[in-house]
């Protein structure tokens, strides 16, 4: 494969780590230079990602290594084409989201600003450091500090709720990255080398036994993020952040990283062959069907918009590690391809919770009734989004909802088939109800409805997001590549494996 | 802690008893103490230093730089002394 | 040129601590500018000397010009120069720091302390750089000397401490001290080369044996080694604070130092790994430290407290280190001697910086701090967060290497042991910072309906003169976080025995 | 068997000492006690390391023939040095530590009133401190 050699993975890493610390020099007091920075880094990272695009598409690869420690351990960073999907994902959304924050804090007119902006670049570093890792011990140190730059963010509030849900999250996630510290260890004294290769580097390493459970323990580490059970606890407690933290991050960048790790894992460290001579293929992707299933029912139960948003987050992270998991061509393309689809989607349900939040100071599902003639822009928005998820044409989400199911037929598993359908079944179940009640009900407090949206720094991002979720399902290739990207990378994978 | 002292005093002087063993005999000239460094003193000291006494040739030339630490470990202790004891010239009984 | 360069590492601290008396006598003021001054000297001179190293390779220097085993002689190897720059730097840090803290609690005392403070200086750096057992036990007298006095001047209960201290230290020292005698008696050398070459034909005799017990003990003794830590807790607490930022850092730290030195250089580690069984026993010992450390620390109230058991703790990493014998370990155990140092320097300076300005040092006091002193807090925040083991602060990759050796000894459950160890200095260390950081909703606020509208705090930041070394190494816990992988591939590489 | 007690029993002797003062400084509750045999045990120390250099037939290491340095000196007749050497270091170490123990004592006494281990823990507890 063709290597480039270039700097430009660091620079798009370190742009917004330095738009931090000019975020956090400038303070309080100059809010709108302040927020410039914000935005210009945003541009910034993702006019540097874009550039890389082409390259990668001409099937090269692009490379940097920072530091060398012994032979076989280093930092690097190597752009494939699954690398730069999660890149282009994290960038692009980063921009919307930068507009909507400052919509969103200043409608609200939030505490702690600073720290606020300075975390979210923080997280925006380390979500494109993990998307351009070359290999585990790279990826762990950005996954490390993606952790503890999320931190602020989960308890940014400062209440006791804020508190406690900042808790239970580190209490997860370092666990997480212990274990993980730990795995990499010894796949390091097992084989020397720590490099990501598309279709894994560590078969025959070591007896079935021990590949087993380091598997374990990596999709443990991994999973914790990602909000597979039973390790999701953590997910809907952090709601308590405000909602642009929930949008980016716990629905693109906190967790996909999550679920990109266990991709990696799967696709790039032990690779299909070995998992279905392991066997563990099957296991993997019964539990993330459970995931699937049962975060399906909780979220049903959850009146707290943003909590029944998380449990379908869950759900839908899940579907993407089964897509992987059954190791077919489809499903691996229905996965990594609902990487993007749900990253637009669910940012749009987001981003519609948070304008509803500043605007009406509603969080509950059950106070949305008729919602819909005040703020039509937003209410339309998540009506896209949620039919989006459910998998209905010609939404993007129905793209990805097409090639698992067919990945699943591929691989004789119609179980999962079910699994799907279930899945979608519940999608309507638990969004339909909204876009009704919001639409075509009376609103609660009598009131002549009349339109009055939230900031046009919230509405105008959200409305680009579910724009483009609908032109994602008609032509999956526009724009970013998205599907050109997949296929390549699956291609990579199919090709050695 | 008297337990403990007399556990922790049995089991030093056990293993110095244990030691004891392959030592060389006491006064032996030939043991690996009197014949691997300190002969070369006794022979050429007088001479490189121009001090009858070994002892003192050794202490204040060959391994002088030990002395100038035991002087300084005097030092320490003077200064050492003044930091603790001084203050509190009212009232303590001091 | 080097040699000479050598020679100033302890010379100057030596005989500017003999003028600090005499500057005193005249102006009591001149005593900090002198001690800053003069310690900038040997900072430079161990950068000369691990420069010299690092060109081309280690060299002696003989004292008075006596060709060893005769007479005296520095050894200059990797190992030594990397640990005098982390000396010399740390104690440079502190010194400028200790203005404020010894104006204040200790004007009276000033003079006796800048001497005493030089002296623990030359007796650390001494220990280091000495290349003769004996004159290690002098070197090792004079840091325990000034420190026993240095700690003795601190809080309420500070004498008690001190005195249990000289008890166990002293016997600490004396085992070390047998163990130079039974070598001796077996090779008839005291200097470390010269042992090194005769000790192998030694290596089944009962006398070495006990030798190699006696120094082991005596050592972990000196480096607050479970269960030989009884004395540390209580005499780095109640020392001065900026004793403790100064021994807290070094002493046990520089104790670690010998250890590698004799196990490693002195006795070959076809000796000390392979015929006698001293490494598991110093592995689990080093496991129990870290849980006992780390669950101690648990129980504290009190911030300084806290941290001292975590010293406890921080020991065990390190001779977890050293007791899995292979390079990956003692990669670590060394990396670890220098983050550590830098990380507990920072953190105890934050302690007293802390302490000086609000006068308390309880956790649950701390409340606003983040306004009061940010810069100290988000000092404190940076090295928590290395302590816990976040990269790229260093600490993470200290224990990426600790990791890796016990991987490879195979040691699972000291792996885990470190482990759960930075598990819980993440509960350690988020306590305090939520403490810090984010009050605790009082009723107050939230009658407000959690709006924030919470009194103006008056920012009240920590004097120049203890905020710069604070931020000097919190800077530091980044930088030598991100640089480590030149560190290592540059020094530490070669500081590990070639037989690993 | 009593042979080789007798040819050893410089070891022997120094050993009991050492013992001796070990375990006042572990076992003792008074303070000066613990103070006390710190010293026996830096002095069995000390005995240990002056018997190592003794020689059989030999005599103090100050050369007689000094000023006649034509007559070839026989190693055997003098002592071995270093151990003396070694010694005085050791000795003036552990005055010094004597000194700074005492030292810290009058502080301890200043304080409490008292010299015994337990009462001070007493009087600890009960301030609270």
């Amino acid at each position: 494969m063709d290597v480039l050699y270039s700097s430009r993975p660091l620079w798009a890493v370190l742009v917004s780590m330095i738009a931090a610390f000019l975020i956090l020099a400038t303070g309080e007091k100059n809010r709108n230079i302040r927020e410039s920075w914000t935005i210009m880094a945003a541009l910034a990272k993702f006019l540097i990602v874009f550039s890389m695009v082409p390259v990668i598409l001409q099937g090269k690869v692009i490379e940097y290594t920072i530091v060398t420690f012994y032979p076989g351990l280093l930092l690097q960073f190597r752009i494939d084409a699954f690398g730069m999907l999660f890149g282009v994902i994290a960038s692009s959304l980063w921009i919307a989201t930068s507009f909507y924050s400052i919509g969103y804090v200043r409608g609200l007119n939030e505490h702690a600003q600073t720290r606020y902006f300075f975390a979210f670049a923080m997280c925006l570093s380390s979500t494109i450091g993990i998307a351009f890792s070359a290999n585990l011990l790279t990826f762990l140190v950005f996954y490390e500090i993606l952790t503890i730059a999320t931190y602020p963010l989960v308890i940014h509030k400062e209440s006791k709720e804020g508190i406690m849900g900042g808790r239970k999250y580190l209490a997860y996630t370092l666990t997480a990255g212990c274990v993980l510290l730990f795995a990499i260890g010894m796949i390091y004294y097992m084989t020397g080398t720590l490099d990501f290769k598309a279709g894994g580097f560590i078969a025959g390493s070591g007896s079935s036994t021990v590949l087993i459970m380091l598997f374990a323990m990596l999709i443990f580490g991994f999973g914790v993020k990602a909000g597979i059970m039973p390790m999701h606890e953590w997910l809907p407690t952090a709601m308590v952040a405000p909602t642009p933290v929930s949008a980016l991050l716990h629905a693109v960048a906190v967790v996909k990283a999550g679920v990109f790790g266990c991709l990696r894992v799967i696709l790039y460290v032990f690779g299909p062959g070995l998992l279905h001579d392991l066997g563990i293929w099957l296991i993997m992707a019964y539990i993330a069907s459970f995931t699937i299933v049962v975060a399906g029912f909780l979220a049903l139960g959850q009146d707290h918009l943003k909590r029944r948003l998380a449990f379908s987050t869950i759900n839908n992270l899940a579907m993407i590690v089964v897509g992987a998991a059954l190791l077919t061509k489809s499903s691996m393309t229905g996965g990594i391809i609902h990487m993007a689809n749900h990253a637009f989607m669910k940012i749009t349900l987001f981003f519609c919770a948070g304008a509803i939040h500043v605007k009406m100071h509603k969080d509950y599902v059950s106070q949305l009734d008729g919602l819909g003639r005040q703020m039509p822009l937003t209410m339309g928005a998540f009506a896209i989004g949620a039919i989006g998820l459910s998998g209905i044409p010609p939404m993007s989400g129905f793209i990805s909802k097409w090639f698992l199911c067919l990945g699943a037929l591929e691989a004789n598993q119609i179980i999962f088939l079910f699994v799907f359908m279930t899945s979608a079944m519940l999608d309507v179940a638990f969004f339909f109800p909204i876009i009704y009640n919001s639409f075509f009900k009376k609103p609660l407090d009598d009131v002549a409805p009349h339109f009055d949206e939230a900031p046009m720094f919230m509405v105008i991002p959200l409305v680009i997001t579910a724009l483009l979720s609908i032109v994602f399902g008609i032509v999956p290739d526009a724009f970013f590549r998205f599907f050109s990207l997949t296929s390549l990378a699956v291609q990579n994978i199919m090709g050695v494996g | 802690m008297k337990v403990i002292a007399l556990i922790a005093v049995i089991m030093t002087g056990a293993l110095l008893i244990y030691g004891v063993e392959d030592m060389p005999k006491w006064s032996d000239p030939n043991s690996p103490a009197s014949s691997h460094v300190s002969p070369q003193y006794i022979q050429e000291a007088t001479e490189k230093t121009a001090t009858p006494n070994i002892v003192t040739a050794v202490l204040a030339d060959y391994r002088s730089y030990d002395t100038m630490g035991e002087t300084v470990v005097v030092f320490t202790a003077a200064i050492g002394c003044i930091l603790m004891l001084r203050k509190k010239r009212n009232g303590e009984g001091g | 040129m080097a040699d000479q360069f050598a020679a100033l590492i302890i010379v100057v601290p030596l005989i500017a601590s003999l003028f600090v008396p005499v500057i005193g006598w005249w102006k009591k003021r001149l005593c900090y500018p002198w001690v800053v001054a003069v310690l900038v000297i040997p900072l430079i001179s161990s950068l000369s000397v691990l420069n010299t190293v690092m060109t081309t390779g280690k060299f002696s220097y003989r004292l008075g010009g006596w060709a060893p085993p005769w007479g005296i002689e520095y050894m200059l190897d990797h190992l030594s120069a990397f640990v005098l720059v982390i000396v010399s730097s740390i104690s440079l840090i502190v010194a400028i720091y200790s203005k404020k803290s010894i104006e204040d609690n200790l004007p009276e005392k000033t003079v006796p302390f800048y001497t005493l403070f030089l002296l623990l200086v030359t007796g650390l750096m001494g220990i280091v750089i000495t290349g003769d057992v004996f004159n290690l036990f002098v070197f090792l007298e004079i840091s325990a000397l000034s420190c026993y006095a240095l700690i003795a001047i601190g809080e309420e209960g500070a004498p008690m401490a001190t005195f249990n201290y000289i008890i166990i230290g002293t016997i600490g020292a004396c085992f070390y001290l047998l163990g130079i005698g039974y070598l001796y008696i077996a090779t008839g050398s005291l200097n470390m080369a010269d042992l090194a070459n005769i000790l192998p034909d030694l290596y089944h005799s009962k006398v070495i044996l006990v030798a190699f017990a006696f120094f082991t003990v005596g050592l972990a003794i000196k480096a607050g080694l479970f269960p030989l830590h009884t004395w540390l807790p209580d005499a780095y607490c109640t020392a001065p604070s900026a004793v403790s930022a100064l021994i807290a850092p070094l002493m046990t730290k520089v104790a670690a130092y010998v250890m590698i030195r004799l196990l490693f250089t002195v006795f070959q580690p076809n000796f000390s790994v392979n015929m006698v069984p001293v490494m598991p026993i110093l592995g689990w010992l080093s496991v129990m430290a870290i849980f006992w450390g780390g669950i101690k620390a648990l129980a504290q109230t009190d911030l300084k407290r806290m941290l001292v058991y975590v010293v406890v703790a921080e020991v065990g990493y390190i001779v977890i280190g050293v007791s899995v014998a292979n390079r990956m370990g003692l990669t670590g155990a060394i990396l670890h001697i220098m983050n550590d140092a830098v990380m507990m320097a920072c953190l105890f300076l934050v302690v007293g910086a802390i302490l000086y300005k609000t006068g308390t040092r309880e956790i649950q006091q701390l409340r606003h701090l983040n306004k009061k002193m940010p810069f100290t807090m988000a000092a404190f925040t940076i090295t928590a967060l290395s302590m816990v083991g976040i990269p790229p602060a260093c600490g993470f990759f200290s224990k990426w290497y600790l990791i890796l050796g016990t991987i490879e000894a195979g040691q699972w459950v000291w792996a885990a042991a470190l482990l759960c160890s930075s598990l819980i200095n993440a509960v350690l260390f988020f306590r305090v910072i939520e403490c810090a950081y984010l009050k605790p909703m009082e009723p107050a606020y939230a009658l407000n309906g959690g709006e924030t509208k919470h009194e103006e705090i008056q920012r009240d930041e920590a004097p120049l003169t203890m905020l710069v070394p604070i931020v000097i190494t919190a800077a530091g816990v980044i930088l030598l976080g991100i640089f480590s992988g030149k560190i290592i591939s540059s020094v530490i590489q070669f500081a590990v025995p070639a037989s690993f | 068997m009593l042979d080789y007690v007798i040819s050893k029993y410089n070891f022997w002797i120094y050993i009991i000492l050492m013992m001796i003062g070990l375990y006042a400084m572990i076992g003792k509750k008074n303070l000066v006690k613990k103070l006390i045999g710190m010293n026996i045990f830096q002095s069995a120390i000390i005995l240990f390391y002056v018997s190592i250099g003794v020689k059989a037939g030999a005599t103090v290491p100050i050369l007689s023939g000094h000023g006649h340095g034509h007559e070839a000196i026989e190693v055997a007749n003098y002592i071995n040095p270093l151990p003396h050497v070694l010694m005085l270091t050791a000795i003036v170490v552990s005055i010094a530590t004597t000194g700074i123990a005492l030292a810290s004592l009058i502080l301890i006494y200043r304080k409490y009133n008292t010299l015994e281990e337990d009462e001070i823990l007493k009087i600890r507890k009960e301030t609270g401190a």
